[in-house]
């Protein structure tokens, strides 16, 4: 059973989940990894989601942060303001996903503006940024969404460099970025290749990316997915592949 | 005081033209597009639409030439789409946008419903969001007076009129919602005036035996509307899901341009939003097959 | 997370000498006093207690000897007189107390629980007990950078550990609390810790087909504890009536002085909440009395 | 059926509610008077109480801000934040009830400390001092209850004189007290007596406060309470003479 590359990206983001953790994810893929988390190896990690849904028992497969199947069996069903005040800027949630259309060397986020081209905005992402220990980002590994800058700084990774961030006011951070190449990781710093996707290079990588990013030495190879894993995936998480068409037509 | 009216008295009341519109729902669910149909109708133009995620009631909006600005956290439909009307009306420059985190909105909302001239927050440091809100006026950048650490200052956000649907209300205008609120309790405190459309209005003190249960009292409320199935085709939670076959149709319009929008507004909304589900529905065997996909949700 | 601890074990974790104690319930309503008892027999002192209406567990706690200050809006029990201990400990030095309006106590409250270093109010302008409060470097007077008018900056209160007793919660700590919540919400977002009384202790999940009507969620809460009456001589709305007479009773030996006082706690406390409302209402009738009269009054 | 004293402060209270006001008040004869007015001409009239009570209909007879019959039938069960900030410092509320052990010629009012005795403190008054549209104190006419400047200001009338008020930033009030001997009234000045009670002289007021206020050239006086407002008063609002054991005693 092989797993597809975007299936490896929803693994690997499940495994940057620690049982207990409380975690804010949007829709996509990055609610599918956290559902995984919490049916493997993290049964305890707990969902926020910025509408308001507070520990939700995810039924699948939710399309929208106020789909009802994220609002089933929830802890708490409030406000945004709960959920991005009274959790995520109050410091309770360790990880947050997101996503966004570029993710630059320092691993700030744009999702507002890309050349002139209206994006649908921030969102919630601004503030788990702002505010999350960790912040994970599952994304296709396409050289336009790595540039140098972003054309917009929507979400803060560590602006324009070291010491920028706390500068700023903000918090220390942790950024993972998961695409269907590499792992790359930063702390106060510019994005560096730790693991690569099996199968892909560090040629691939920077054949594909818009800035030259750093190597770890010793880069490691990202494990692949269990067959438990690929089958909680497809046939309980995902089972109509919803955010896996590519799975339909095979 | 019992404040029924229909649709049409409510916004003829209280929408004018160049009013900042507070709206209600977020994405998928619980929009309030019984009020939204009628204020195409009525065509108050100039509006400032304001909310946290602005979805199908703003492109309607937008595409009907009744929007100048818009204020938001994103605006988009996540797994449909982004809002095309919208997004060309921006990207043209003929509405101008205010970009916020969510987070952000919800602080200008809280500021507006208490009273008071702004609120702090420690979300947009260091963000071009947070540069542009400063040149709107509408952010500053400060520092909390204790430990000296950098914060931002937002100024209230207090909508001319809210829009929002809800569960229930009775007729003194007293609110349950079920399922998230997301940023609409806040926005409704902090606006100036609030129409509230709902599945069921019940007489007057219908909640009085568990008035903990109210999610917004009437003290807020201006004037109820009642319209089953008032968002459709979003979703009311624990009354039906949303339809995402009609979602769906609308943002291929969308796609296809503003001329095709316009096209569907024109042939689907009709004199009233009985007429707008009888059009889409005749049956009733879609809104039928959302309640009951519902009941298996919750 | 299954949290249910005794009240034994539950103080024992988590009230420590020294410690900020945000204090649940108002007046005759819902005060956490088998918490507070268990605190009185474990004995930490120099404890700050902070609430906005403080009433018989601080009277309890001071005359105990376990308090060095209080920050709050008022201590009393209004119709039955104020809190004699505390005021007699406050007249003599021996309790240092910051005064603050009751907005002004549920603004430092809120935030603590945003995350938010301090909140502006427009409360407490031109008084002395603005003076008071910016001496003791909780405020600060400022001015709103948008209009420029004033503002009172107030530093964020985050408690050590809440203490508050609810109608129901779960296993894992989610509550539902019945009528008014005071500033009880928003205090416990705020603390580090929160212990929750409640009159049931449901199986874990038992709210979650109404999540709407959680109070407070697990997230906030440390440890569940299951006290039948455990409110008691306040009240629990839906549940109890306040007790009159033992309240009356309390504040006599209030009146007399702080030996009564502690005669009393002496007399009546003993080694768990159970035996205490043994030792009051032997029979049980009383408990069944207060009940009786609550569902007349609902 | 003739009025006691403390009756005549109750009706004379009452008729300072409009009928649609929103009217915050906290128990005892604020709340008989509020409570009145809703029975007579302001049956509109909306109750607003800082526990977090939205609109309740008061069942006889509470002694207490949180007490079940003041929770009765309520358009909302809410919080103190919601109360005193959403409703009170948002503006929506005209008038508020105080009490207080000193009032002094600029309406300032003291709950907190007189001569070194500690009292309860402000509770939810400033606030409602600060906020609200008007002010109305009931109270015994006691020399030192109205001295010429507070021992310690917790809520604000018109702090040091006229222009000082809206100096520190607090908007505009009207004060109006009413004793068992006149009413007296203010709006950023000193306290004006404009109508004395059925019975009492200028002279009587002169004697028992603590300095010497103004008079209004034409006086009123308080009209006497009709029956059906005493028979309200004693039957249905306060039937156990909770707040009137001078009643029992008759």
């Amino acid at each position: 059973m092989n797993a597809l590359p975007r299936e490896l990206l929803v693994v690997e983001g499940a495994r940057q989940i620690r049982d207990g953790d409380l975690v804010i994810v949007g829709t996509g893929l990055p609610l599918l990894a956290a559902t995984l988390a919490q049916r493997t190896h993290a049964p305890d990690a707990k969902l926020v989601i910025e509408s308001g849904v507070i520990f939700p028992k995810v039924m699948p497969t939710p399309v929208s942060v106020v789909d009802p199947r994220l609002m089933h069996g929830a802890s708490r069903h409030g406000t945004l303001f709960e959920a991005l005040g009274g959790m995520v800027q109050r410091g309770l949630v360790r990880t947050g996903f997101l996503g966004g259309a570029q993710v630059d060397e320092f691993g700030n986020i744009n999702s507002t503006w890309v050349a002139g081209k209206r994006l649908p905005g921030s969102g919630g992402a601004n503030d788990i940024a702002s505010h999350c220990g960790q912040v994970v980002v599952l994304t296709d590994h396409e050289r336009r969404r790595f540039p140098a800058r972003c054309d917009y700084v929507t979400s803060p990774g560590f602006l324009g460099g070291p010491g920028e961030r706390a500068k700023a006011g903000l918090g220390p951070l942790k950024v993972k970025v998961v695409t269907t190449l590499c792992v790359m990781e930063a702390e106060d710093s510019a994005l560096t290749v730790t693991a690569l996707m099996p199968g892909a290079s560090a040629q691939d990588v920077l054949d594909n990316t818009g800035f030259i990013p750093k190597f770890r030495d010793s880069l490691d190879t990202v494990v692949l997915p269990d067959p438990e894993e690929i089958r909680l995936l497809r046939e309980e998480i995902d089972p109509a592949c919803v955010y896996f068409p590519e799975r339909k037509t095979r | 005081m019992h404040k029924l009216l229909t649709a049409a008295e409510a916004v003829s009341r209280f929408v004018r033209p160049g009013a900042v519109l507070g709206m209600g729902g977020q994405n998928i669910n619980r929009c309030p597009m019984a009020l939204v149909h009628e204020v195409i109708r009525q065509g108050p133009g100039e509006l400032t639409v304001v909310g946290c995620n602005l979805s199908l009631p703003l492109d309607m909006l937008v595409a009907a030439g009744l929007v100048a600005r818009t204020e938001q956290g994103t605006g988009n439909l996540e797994r449909y789409g982004t809002l095309f009307a919208w997004r060309r009306a921006v990207e043209r420059g003929e509405v101008s946008v205010g970009d916020h985190s969510h987070l952000a909105m919800a602080t200008r909302f809280a500021a507006g419903a208490l009273g008071l001239p702004y609120l702090p927050t420690r979300s947009l440091l260091g963000t071009d969001l947070l540069a542009d809100l400063v040149r709107d006026g509408v952010a500053r950048e400060g520092a909390d007076p204790f430990e000296n650490r950098p914060v931002v200052l937002l100024r209230a956000m207090r909508p001319d009129v809210a829009l929002i649907h809800a569960n229930r209300a009775d007729l003194n205008g007293n609110v349950v919602i079920e399922g998230v609120t997301s940023h609409e309790v806040d926005m409704v405190r902090a606006a100036h005036a609030t129409i509230v459309s709902a599945e069921e209005v019940l007489p007057a003190g219908a909640f009085a035996d568990r008035p903990e249960q109210v999610t917004i009292p009437e003290a807020y409320v201006s004037a109820v509307v009642e319209q089953p199935y008032g968002a459709f085709p979003t979703s009311v939670y624990r009354a039906y899901d949303f339809a995402e076959g009609e979602i769906k149709e609308y943002q291929a319009r969308g796609r296809e341009g503003d001329e095709r929008v316009r096209g569907w507004l024109a042939a689907n909304l009709g004199a009233s939003f009985e007429e707008y589900l009888k059009t889409r529905d005749a049956s009733g065997d879609l809104r039928r097959e959302l309640a009951e996909q519902m009941r298996r949700l919750v």
